[in-house]
């Protein structure tokens, strides 16, 4: 009985290649695959907010009204007319 | 040699393998006192 | 020799195999539960925070930066304060150089962008991120078309040597730097 | 198919005569690999000596890439090569199925590092071992690793194919010998390894030869580490093998229970190759969680395998000793134990070395946290060279004494030699390593040509003491070139003049 069962567990080790199998998926799937995964799913850095916060410093001269309305609605400054 | 015995059959190897554990703690423990020493990032 | 295996090989552990296997075990769990509990405890992390941007489009910002904020130049090498607790973008050249020298203040946070441009060479290397000083190192890799964001205090005034460690081409042991960190 | 076997008198192994051949030849190789990455070696040794400077920064670098390859690639895997084929035959009774498959496996490894090397040694892949992109070397480069690698593969494939006909012609019965389990566990390693490094150099060589325009490189990162990191791994669960093989030799001691050895193998293949990751946390990309559950060898289990085995080993010839009648206090055994003999010299400093110096410096740096501290500064290289050179060279070269006499049939050139070696080689590397560690506390990079900075816009100065540990790391780091130098010359000298034995 029991060396029934120590039998059945020394075949689950001399199985090579369940061992060989286990040994190629294991770690490409919590390695490999993960990080694959992780590095095509990172998000795009948002460059146009970067740039809008470093923009020159206005002036104090300058006409702050339009830049700072140009800041808040992009879209709103490009449609409306120049000035 | 399987059937169990009262006493360690490897008394010597037992210390030794001590001996490496408290050798691993101290430097895990030094490592992460020094890493206390840096500027704060996260 | 003798290469023979015994033909029951499996069986139960002796008592001192059972007590190291045991300590073993608690401090192998001990150290991987280290590193979750570390994050929330200490200040000292890994930051998990980045994002995929082009080398061109980060060039861009490091300039709009550098131009925004410069203070002075040393050796060529502009010197830049920005507002304490924003953005700041640093960069490794083409060149072998850092883009700037960044003049911080000690005990605020920033949001630090590392990643590596092309900055007049040809190519945008991976770079290695090692801010040294007499008390301590900190490295950080920087990935061409990765931004890393480091949300970092200095702690302490003074003047860091920023080294490149990471084998980035014949100039490498040349890229050396600094960051000033004001009181 | 029986006059292909000999039988050894002393041991009375049977010895498969293709695969012996196979054994030599690729044997040979690891050696002539150690040499050329030996001498490079002394030389970045000297380099990296801030007293000494030898020489210019471009031979640095070319001499650093080949040094790394000669040494982390070529030398370790041409000998567990030879250990595959030695492990699957002559530990079994049993024949190499296809040695003219072994033949192919072998001119491909040779033409793939002739390949490395010379691409290198001109000037045209200075890349270091990592060969980072964008950094470019020549298409020549990434064929040799390629061929390398192909080559590589076919020999474990081969190995797999003698275990199967051993298996078939019950050529052993019950379960296979420990050392050949472990050595199959590294094989299996290998192969993971070797199918990335397929993955990626076969898309970078296209991208060298101008034909794929871009390479990511943080998912190059991430595969060449898988490369990189895990054919290091074959490394710790073949010496680990070579460990076990060792004991049996020179105390006669036996595992004391194979049910843990080979659960700790199996942890390895499970686990241990994940720890690529150890380069990549301080990375940008990839979330703590990935490198918390990767860089712990998922919660440590391989590191729980590797105190398994440096408890498992000792043990069993502790046991052994004891059984002798060295049983006064508790180390009367160790104290015993037969040090003049160079195989046990090797294989016990390789123990306590590896575990010592490499891996417990090994977790510690690999802990998330603690990669801010000591990534690619040389604390790195100081715990790698107490893994791969303190560890598994040293326990190749212990082997080496018995390999020499059952294979190749000679006697060992000079025993003198043979003792001093192992001491000189181990004492040098454990202050060697221990120095580049120390000395990584302060900063200090790795793959740095200059410390000091001369030339540069804005120096750093290191601290002074950092100069010191320069200095200590260059003293030690002789000291293991001299043992090392013993070995080859020794190795050589037996090889081809040593007493024939009959």
């Amino acid at each position: 009985m029991d060396e029934q069962k120590a039998l059945s567990w020394q075949a689950l080790y001399d199985n090579m290649w369940g061992i060989f199998a286990l040994g190629i998926i294991v770690p490409t799937l919590i390695y490999t695959v993960w990080g694959l995964i992780e590095i095509a799913t990172l998000p795009q850095m948002d460059v146009s907010k970067a740039m809008e916060a470093l923009k020159p410093a206005v002036s104090q001269q300058a006409v702050p009204a339009a830049e700072a309305a140009s800041a808040m609605a992009p879209e709103a400054a490009t449609q409306a007319p120049a000035h | 040699m399987s059937d169990h015995k009262e006493g360690f059959e490897a008394p010597g190897t037992f210390v030794i393998a001590l001996v490496f554990l408290a050798v691993f703690v101290v430097v895990y423990v030094v490592n992460f006192k020094l890493l206390s020493n840096i500027w704060q990032i996260r | 020799m003798s290469i023979t295996v015994e033909r029951i090989w499996w069986r139960p552990l002796d008592r001192e195999e059972k007590i190291w296997v045991t300590i073993a075990l608690i401090w192998c769990l001990g150290t991987f539960f280290m590193m979750p509990v570390w994050h929330v405890i200490a200040k000292q992390n890994t930051p998990n925070e980045s994002y995929k941007v082009s080398v061109d489009d980060f060039e861009k910002i490091v300039i709009a930066f550098n131009e925004k904020y410069k203070v002075r130049e040393e050796s060529g090498v502009p010197v830049v304060h920005p507002p304490a607790g924003s953005d700041i973008y640093l960069a490794g050249t083409g060149i072998w150089q850092w883009s700037s020298i960044l003049e911080l203040e000690a005990g605020k946070e920033y949001r630090l962008h590392i990643s590596s441009i092309k900055g007049g060479g040809d190519v945008a290397w991976q770079h290695g991120f090692s801010i040294v000083s007499a008390k301590f190192n900190a490295n950080f890799m920087i990935v061409p078309g990765y931004d890393y964001v480091l949300k970092v205090t200095p702690t302490e005034a003074g003047e860091y040597g920023l080294i490149c460690n990471e084998f980035c081409g014949i100039g490498h042991h040349l890229m050396a730097g600094k960051i000033i960190v004001k009181g | 198919m029986a006059e292909q076997f000999r039988t050894c008198p002393t041991t009375g192994l049977k010895v498969h005569l293709p695969a012996e051949t196979l054994i030599k030849v690729n044997a040979v190789a690891a050696v002539v690999c150690l040499l050329v990455g030996g001498l490079a070696a002394l030389l970045i040794l000297l380099t990296r000596w801030p007293a000494i400077h030898l020489l210019d920064e471009e031979w640095f670098y070319r001499l650093l890439t080949a040094h790394a390859l000669d040494m982390l690639i070529a030398w370790i895997i041409f000998f567990e090569v030879a250990g595959l084929y030695f492990g699957s035959t002559v530990l079994l009774n049993n024949r190499l199925p296809a040695p003219k498959v072994g033949w192919v496996a072998f001119i491909l490894m040779v033409v793939g590092g002739a390949f490395i090397n010379y691409t290198v040694l001109v000037g045209q892949a200075t890349v270091a071992f990592t060969s980072y992109v964008p950094l470019k070397a020549s298409p020549l480069y990434y064929l040799g690793i390629i061929l390398f690698a192909v080559g590589a593969l076919t020999a474990i494939g081969h190995f797999f194919a003698a275990l199967v006909v051993a298996k078939k012609e019950k050529t052993y019965e019950g379960s296979l010998p420990i050392v050949t389990f472990g050595l199959m566990c590294a094989a299996t390693i290998a192969v993971f390894t070797l199918l990335h490094g397929a993955a990626f150099y076969i898309p970078t060589f296209l991208w060298s030869a101008g034909i794929l325009p871009h390479i990511d490189p943080e998912m190059y990162r991430l595969a060449f580490w898988a490369l990189g990191h895990a054919s290091q791994q074959i490394n710790v669960c073949a010496m680990v093998a070579v460990w076990y093989l060792i004991a049996t030799l020179t105390t006669g001691a036996k595992p004391l229970n194979e049910k843990l050895c080979r659960t700790a193998f199996l942890l390895y293949v499970l686990f241990i190759n994940v720890a690529s990751e150890h380069h990549l946390l301080v990375d940008p990309a990839l979330s703590i969680w990935h490198k918390i559950v990767n860089t712990s060898y998922v919660m440590h289990l391989a590191v729980l395998a590797s105190m398994i085995h440096a408890f498992a080993v000792p043990a069993m010839i502790e046991v052994a000793q004891r059984k002798k009648g060295f049983t006064k206090g508790l180390f009367e055994w160790l104290k015993k134990a037969p040090w003049g003999n160079p195989a046990f010299a090797s294989m016990f400093i390789s123990l306590m070395g590896f575990g010592f110096v490499g891996g417990i410096t090994g977790v510690t740096f690999g802990t998330e946290q603690i990669s801010i501290i000591r990534h690619n500064t040389w604390s790195i290289t100081g715990h790698f060279h107490g893994t791969v050179v303190l560890g598994t060279t040293l326990a190749f070269m212990g082997i080496t004494y018995y390999i020499v006499p059952l294979i190749f049939r000679r006697q060992i050139f000079s025993e003198t030699m043979a003792k001093l070696s192992p001491y000189f080689f181990g004492g040098g590397v454990f202050i060697f390593a221990n120095a580049m560690m120390f000395a990584g506390g302060y900063g200090i990079p790795r793959r740095h040509w200059d410390v000091t900075f001369a030339g540069a816009q804005f120096p750093f100065q290191f601290d002074p003491t950092a100069f010191f540990f320069l200095a200590l790391t260059g003293l030690g780091g002789l000291l293991a070139i001299i043992g090392g130098a013993l070995y080859v010359l020794n190795t050589v000298a037996s090889v081809f003049i040593g007493k024939k034995i009959q």
